[in-house]
């Protein structure tokens, strides 16, 4: 008889990190005497500031209704930006030293400049430009250029100079990371997947916010752990997640544990979860290039894929494809945040490709709360549609 | 000789007389219905009528709320802002911000120590519908707008609840009606997202001492309660009239 | 405390039927439908797949209540019959998750696609539904089984309960609104039904522009038939298409629908208001001849 | 005081020139030309090389015109939304969308001609979130048509270095070989150069006229400035353009001098900020005539079409002060690759609408600057649901301009989409500011 994978320690480590992040920074800048620097996209290059000895810390939401922001930001900007910006203001990053945002959307660079702006005790902050064009032959290089500035200012703030050993030792860290999610990720390619949305968004958010090399000793038990895992929870239909910032567990509890039918996410195509860790930095002699191919040709976020000359499709589209097909996707669910006008800008496209495809797809609106019933009916009545023939009598 | 303030708004009429010396002689609160200008003529013949005063005898009366074009006979017009200001000033001299929730409008005013209105916020066109959103709560569950405000004080926990948009957080409370959660805390989480999202606009002005809470909500102490306990300060309502019809007092006043 | 007389326009009326002609007694499947909504709660009987006796009441703040409240309505109309003589029943709507005794649940998306079928016969192949919430599109096949469906996004949510603000505003009944709004010599231009706090907004400035109650209602209808349109043309909409819930009974809607589309929606041979409850009760039966298999 | 008012004797050039344009894009097919499509921000000298017969289609004017004629905008926007674009996203790209959709083309007097005009080539920008994105949608609705996007996001002016410009001209050098590749045509370096050099003298003349509206009274409203100003969004490397503006900029001069101004009472001045809801241009009849307030100033249409010295070296102050052209820059164009460094420089630093998206800072300073500069006694912003950079930081400048002592108004609505533009409620704003502020209706 296998285990339950909800009996895992290394599961219920994650969980207590995703839920108790403020209080982990707090004892991390305790115990070290280093600095915490939030970042607000995942296009932050994280390892430059791990290598400086920095704790990286993803910037995110409660999804608790606020009334702080709306001075500062107006209600058409997404509702992730107020969320954000609404956590800073209410004194729940007061540990920050730093906050950067990596040239993202404009909700994200809206939310971030009143972020820094209005949240007190931050000592430094600096707006990366990250390439837009990711389909582009010269991102990479201008992206490097923008990481040495990058760098030259962490080594500037701190004090410090960020040698190629810190470089190497960092990037270690997170390619590791990178593949052993990888891993946890490709197990659920199985008939039988060992862990749930739910569960995966824990194991990523997670990383997002504590020593990667921290969460990589847990990650590695929870690998080992994985192989003899054997739930008794019915599968039920293969949801493929589509989106960005999903990280709303009442979205999976909903979806995976509340409903009439059984219902299972074997992958998740967001910005928590699979574009976080996807593809690793292939380290080389140019450690900064090597840092920039890695974000410039990481699967891109909707708000750097566009058609350029001679390259007409999007590259997200072709991760998804291969997605849906290697992990035997039933069905998508294109979770959007309300207002997210890259994602928006997809969906047209997206939609048609699922429906050439075969595959079945549901879009839901995300906002702060949800609306769970409505939610619920949805998403029922999307798998009703996939079955019970025999109920045609 | 005295002067009249009329303030025709979505849901109610409101009319007050006043006497020379700003003295209110009457008021009257009647529901606008569909036909403005016929009500408006009625309420202001009624409040003529409690006030003892011939309408020839009105040296000037002032519209606010949908103005002349509700209430032809008036002689000027007045904003609403404007209004709110003059009537939060007169009843609590020592208010610094007005917030005026009202059917379909809230805003929020701010005032200097000698009553001029410094700054204003109306609600983003998102967050409308404040009161006639709790209008149709209390038809949803059944309970009178007393009880309605009194069950959110029983309430023993907080439910979180969507407070920019009334048509996302009636889909939520349908959902939570059918979940059986308890009346009283599908109450408080109204009031609480209402309160939301009426503080998120005052916030625009940078908020001081006195809060004063006018228009129909501020009956409903339940929603007096949410509104403290967002603002984290005391948040008062006028005493002497009632708390609609300020704004036909400023617009009064304006006539003086 | 001032207090304001209220109508209340936005009230329609409650009905009970029962089809004398036949004998429940002689069924070989009795089964029962609820569609418990967010407006309105509907329960039918079927008679081995025959709709024999419905209720169409009003929903309470209890989902339970207000499912006991329908069924029991519509026995009493019956008379002789118990809970205890049905087969099968089955939940669907808002508030099916708390219908206790109900065997099973079942979206209302996909008992409107049967109910449909039922209401108006097998070559229906695009149904509409307008709840209080929500908007669904939903393409069927010949024997109702729903092979796609749209429902609106967030900001056009409420579109239905729309109807009831603005006819309040107007104080007009709820039932007429339909018929008053066709009586303009020209159609006006849509008011803007993104939402519903939007277009209160503008009616009411349409009213202080002395604009008539027929014009006004004009202009809402047509703007809802506009958002129902795009919904429509989005999930493909195929010249048999049909009309259930509530709106299909707001002539005003459904005939500027129509004109957009220009195509004739197909006329029911029952109240199309109790397709999602007739759809749950034939997948009722369904359900109980697959347990006794 | 009375001022003394005149008519502007280059209107119908200007006119004539808009109305031309959109034919010229329509004919270019019938003479053998080329015809190309791209945001009004995109390089605009390059394509011009390719030839004088080279037609574009910029997707922002053409939007704005769309949503002027609101019954035809109102169809585009539906036919859009049937297939599945969301109603949240930029109103100008969703007119542009729907025009495609329907197979309308809209002139600029309002004539629908059938069907849509295709380019044949999309070539744009991307820094907001959506320029690429929206050729490549569009490029889809048209079946197919090439596209490229260049980059252009490296971070403000004021922090420009060699390696950002470079990263920007070599994909120009790159669109340049596509360009020549999608239309078979040999590239004419001498015409880039010419494009190159009336783009920066079109963008210059631009800010010199708009800096002659500090002038009290001033001689230009709102609604003229956007007749002038939107040439640098159509074609500013036409030398017919260039030609206008310095026309336009002896009679604005002249006007100044004899003092007529644009209202006969000004009593208030004050200044903008995003772009207007174009199909309800009446919020500045209503403040004209009512108030006797004139717009003297928009970070839109100034940020948008002139070119400025804009943010200090520190970032620490805005300077409203024109952009130097290659000739007072002492900087010579000879060949292509000079060519493209000066419009990917002059852009990237001196076009101030792709400073202020770079920080908040930037556009709180822009906008005080503007009114003090431009004697403005309020600044009436346009929470505009049309457009998110633009839209971006209007709350964060309200709130510091209120604390600098600027009052502060703001109004909700859609640049581009007449449905969501509330009369009633502006027109109750815009009153009770001017009553807050003791402003009289005029008599």
């Amino acid at each position: 008889m296998g285990k339950n994978v909800d009996d895992l320690a290394q599961l219920k480590q994650f969980k207590e990190w995703f839920d108790n992040r403020h209080e982990y920074a707090k004892k991390w800048k305790k115990k070290t005497g280093g600095k915490v620097v939030g970042y607000y996209c995942t296009y932050v290059p994280e390892e430059i500031l791990y290598a400086a000895g920095v704790l990286p810390v993803r910037i995110l939401g409660s999804h608790e209704p606020e009334s702080i922001t709306r001075p500062y930001l107006h209600d058409m900007y997404c509702p992730f930006c107020h969320d954000t910006l609404a956590q800073g203001l209410e004194g729940r990053y007061d540990y920050l030293d730093g906050v950067t945002l990596a040239q993202s959307c404009l909700h994200m660079r809206q939310s971030y400049f009143s972020f820094v702006d209005r949240v007190p005790n931050i000592e430094w902050d600096y707006y990366l430009p990250f390439p837009h064009g990711v389909t582009n032959p010269y991102a990479a290089d201008f992206a490097k250029h923008e990481f040495e500035n990058f760098k030259a200012a962490v080594e500037d703030w701190l004090g410090v100079t960020i040698t190629d050993r810190d470089l190497d030792r960092a990037i270690e860290v997170y390619n590791k990371n990178r593949e052993l999610m990888t891993k946890v990720f490709e197990m659920r390619k199985a008939d039988n997947p060992p862990i749930t949305g739910l569960h995966a968004m824990y194991m990523v958010v997670s990383s997002q916010v504590v020593d990667k090399a921290e969460h990589n000793e847990v990650l590695e038990g929870f690998v080992e752990e994985l192989q003899d895992v054997e739930n008794d929870r019915e599968i039920g239909t293969r949801l493929m997640l589509i989106g960005s910032e999903d990280y709303d567990k009442e979205l999976f509890e909903l979806i995976e544990y509340g409903m009439n039918y059984p219902a299972t996410f074997v992958f998740e195509e967001n910005c928590t979860g699979a574009r976080y860790f996807w593809g690793l930095v292939e380290n080389g002699d140019d450690r900064l290039m090597a840092l920039a191919k890695r974000y410039v040709y990481r699967v891109p976020c909707p708000a750097k894929d566009w058609a350029r000359g001679d390259f007409f499709g999007r590259r997200r589209f072709q991760f998804i494809e291969e997605v849906i097909k290697d992990y035997n996707v039933d069905a998508v669910i294109i979770a959007q945040m309300k207002f997210c006008d890259p994602h928006e800008l997809d969906i047209p496209a997206l939609r048609e490709m699922l429906d050439n495809m075969g595959v079945t797809h549901l879009h839901l609106e995300l906002d702060l709360t949800q609306p769970v019933g409505q939610f619920r009916t949805r998403v029922e009545a999307m798998i009703e549609a996939m079955g019970e023939e025999d109920l045609f009598i | 000789m005295p002067v009249a303030g009329i303030d025709v708004g979505s849901k109610l009429t409101k009319v007050v007389i006043m006497g020379e010396n700003k003295k209110v002689l009457s008021y009257v609160v009647m529901r606008t219905g569909t036909d403005h200008k016929k009500t408006s003529e009625e309420a202001f013949e009624e409040a003529l009528k409690k006030a003892g005063v011939a309408r020839e005898d009105i040296k000037k009366i002032v519209a606010t709320g949908f103005g002349k074009i509700s209430a032809p006979f008036a002689d000027e017009e007045l904003t609403q802002i404007m209004a709110a200001g003059k009537g939060a000033y007169y009843v609590r001299p020592t208010t610094r911000t007005v917030i005026e929730v009202g059917a379909e409008e809230s805003r929020a005013v701010k005032l200097d120590e000698n009553g001029n209105v410094k700054d204003f916020a109306l609600a983003d066109k998102c967050a409308a519908g404040a009161g006639s959103f709790v209008d149709a709560m209390i038809r949803y569950l059944e309970v009178t707008p007393e009880e309605f405000g009194q069950l959110a004080l029983q309430a023993t926990r907080a439910i979180p609840m969507n407070a920019q948009c009334v048509v996302f957080a009636e889909s939520e409370v349908v959902s939570l009606l059918h979940s059986n959660v308890p009346k009283a805390e599908i109450s408080r989480a109204i009031h609480d997202a209402i309160a939301d999202r009426v503080a998120a606009i005052a916030r625009r002005l940078d908020i001081q001492d006195d809060v004063l809470l006018i228009g129909g909500l501020a009956y409903d102490i339940g929603f007096i309660d949410s509104m403290k306990r967002e603002l984290g300060r005391e948040v008062y309502v006028p005493e002497e009239y009632p708390p609609e019809v300020i704004p036909a007092i400023g617009a009064a006043l304006s006539a003086l | 405390m001032v207090t304001v007389q209220e109508s209340e326009y936005w009230r329609w009326p409650e009905s009970i039927w029962v089809d004398e002609s036949k004998n429940w007694q002689d069924a070989e499947v009795i089964s029962c439908g609820i569609d418990l909504g967010s407006v309105s709660t509907q329960a039918v009987v079927m008679l081995d797949g025959e709709l024999y006796a419905y209720a169409n009441m009003r929903t309470g703040t209890s989902s339970a209540a207000s499912a006991e409240k329908a069924v029991n309505a519509m026995l009493e109309k019956i008379g002789d019959m118990k809970r205890d003589d049905i087969h099968y029943i089955v939940g669907t709507g808002y508030g099916r998750v708390s219908i206790p005794f109900a065997q099973k649940t079942i979206t209302e998306i996909a008992c409107h696609g049967r109910g449909a079928v039922y209401v108006y016969g097998d070559k229906v192949r695009t149904v509409l539904d307008m709840g209080g919430q929500d908007l669904k599109a939903i393409k069927v096949d010949s024997r109702g089984k729903v092979i796609n469906f749209l429902m609106n996004d967030k900001c056009a949510a409420g579109t239905g309960r729309g109807i009831e603000v603005v006819c309040d505003l107007l104080s007009i009944p709820i039932t007429e609104a339909g018929q008053l709004s066709l009586q303009v010599d020209e159609e006006p231009e849509p008011v803007s039904t993104t939402c519903v706090v939007f277009a209160k907004s503008e009616i009411l400035g349409l009213i202080r522009k002395g604009w008539g109650k027929e014009r006004i209602l004009a202009a809402f209808f047509n703007a809802v038939a506009s958002r129902v349109v795009e919904l429509l043309e989005r999930v493909g909409v195929e010249p048999e298409f049909a009309i259930t819930g509530g709106i299909s009974k707001n002539i005003g809607v459904v005939k500027r629908i129509e004109d957009k589309l220009g195509l004739k929606a197909l006329e029911p041979k029952y109240d199309p208001q109790l397709a999602g409850a007739i759809g749950a009760a034939l997948f009722g039966r369904a359900l109980y001849i697959k347990s006794k298999k | 005081m009375e001022v003394k008012v005149r008519p502007f004797d280059c209107w119908d050039d200007f006119k004539n020139y808009r109305i031309e344009y959109y034919k010229n894009y329509l004919e270019a097919k019938d003479k053998g030309g080329i015809r190309w499509a791209g945001s009004a921000w995109s390089f605009d000298p390059v394509p011009a090389g390719l030839g004088e017969d080279v037609y574009p289609l910029t997707g922002e004017p053409y939007g704005a015109t769309a949503a002027f004629f609101r019954e035809f905008s109102v169809r585009a926007l539906e036919t859009i939304e049937r297939k599945g674009a969301a109603r949240d996203l930029c109103g100008y790209m969703r007119n542009y969308w729907g025009s495609v959709a329907m197979d309308k083309y809209l002139l600029a007097d309002g004539t629908e001609i059938e069907p849509f005009p295709k380019p044949d080539f999309n070539f744009t920008i991307h820094i907001c979130c959506t320029h690429a994105k929206w050729y490549h949608y569009a490029a889809e609705l048209e079946g197919g048509v090439p596209t490229y996007a260049v980059d252009i996001s490296v971070g403000p002016g004021y922090q420009l270095d060699d390696k950002k410009i470079e990263y920007v001209v070599r994909q120009l050098e790159d669109a340049v070989t596509w360009m020549e590749k999608v239309t078979g045509r040999e590239y004419d370096d001498e015409l880039l150069i010419k494009a190159v050099e009336n783009e920066a003298k079109s963008m210059t003349l631009w800010s010199k006229i708009c800096k002659l509206n500090q002038a009290v009274p001033a001689p230009m409203e709102e609604k003229s400035m956007f007749s002038f100003y939107v040439m640098t969004l159509l074609r500013r490397s036409d030398e017919k353009v260039v030609k206008l503006y310095e026309k336009l900029y002896d009679e604005v001069e002249s006007r100044v001098k004899r003092g007529i101004g644009a209202l006969t009472h000004e009593q208030f001045r004050f200044v903008t900020d995003n772009p207007p809801p174009w199909p309800f241009l009446k919020v500045y009849r209503y403040l004209e005539q009512t108030y006797g307030a004139v717009s003297v100033g928009s970070i839109y249409t100034f940020g948008l079409g002139a070119s400025w010295i804009g943010m200090d070296e520190k970032g620490e102050n805005w300077i409203w002060e024109p952009a130097p052209t290659p000739e007072e820059a002492g900087y010579e164009i000879h060949d292509r690759r000079s060519a493209l460094w000066w419009t990917a420089m002059f852009n990237l630093k001196y076009r101030a609408s792709w400073q202020h998206e770079y920080s908040h800072w930037i556009r709180k300073q822009e906008t005080l600057q503007m009114v003090k500069d431009w004697k403005a006694d309020a600044i009436i912003m346009h929470l505009n649901r049309g457009c998110e950079l633009w839209n971006m930081s209007t709350l964060e400048v309200r709130d510091y301009l209120v604390k600098n002592n600027v009052p502060v108004a703001t109004y909700e609505g859609n640049m581009a989409d007449p449905r969501e533009f509330d009369e009633a409620r502006t027109f109750n704003v815009i009153d009770s500011f001017m009553q807050s502020l003791g402003i009289e209706k005029l008599a």
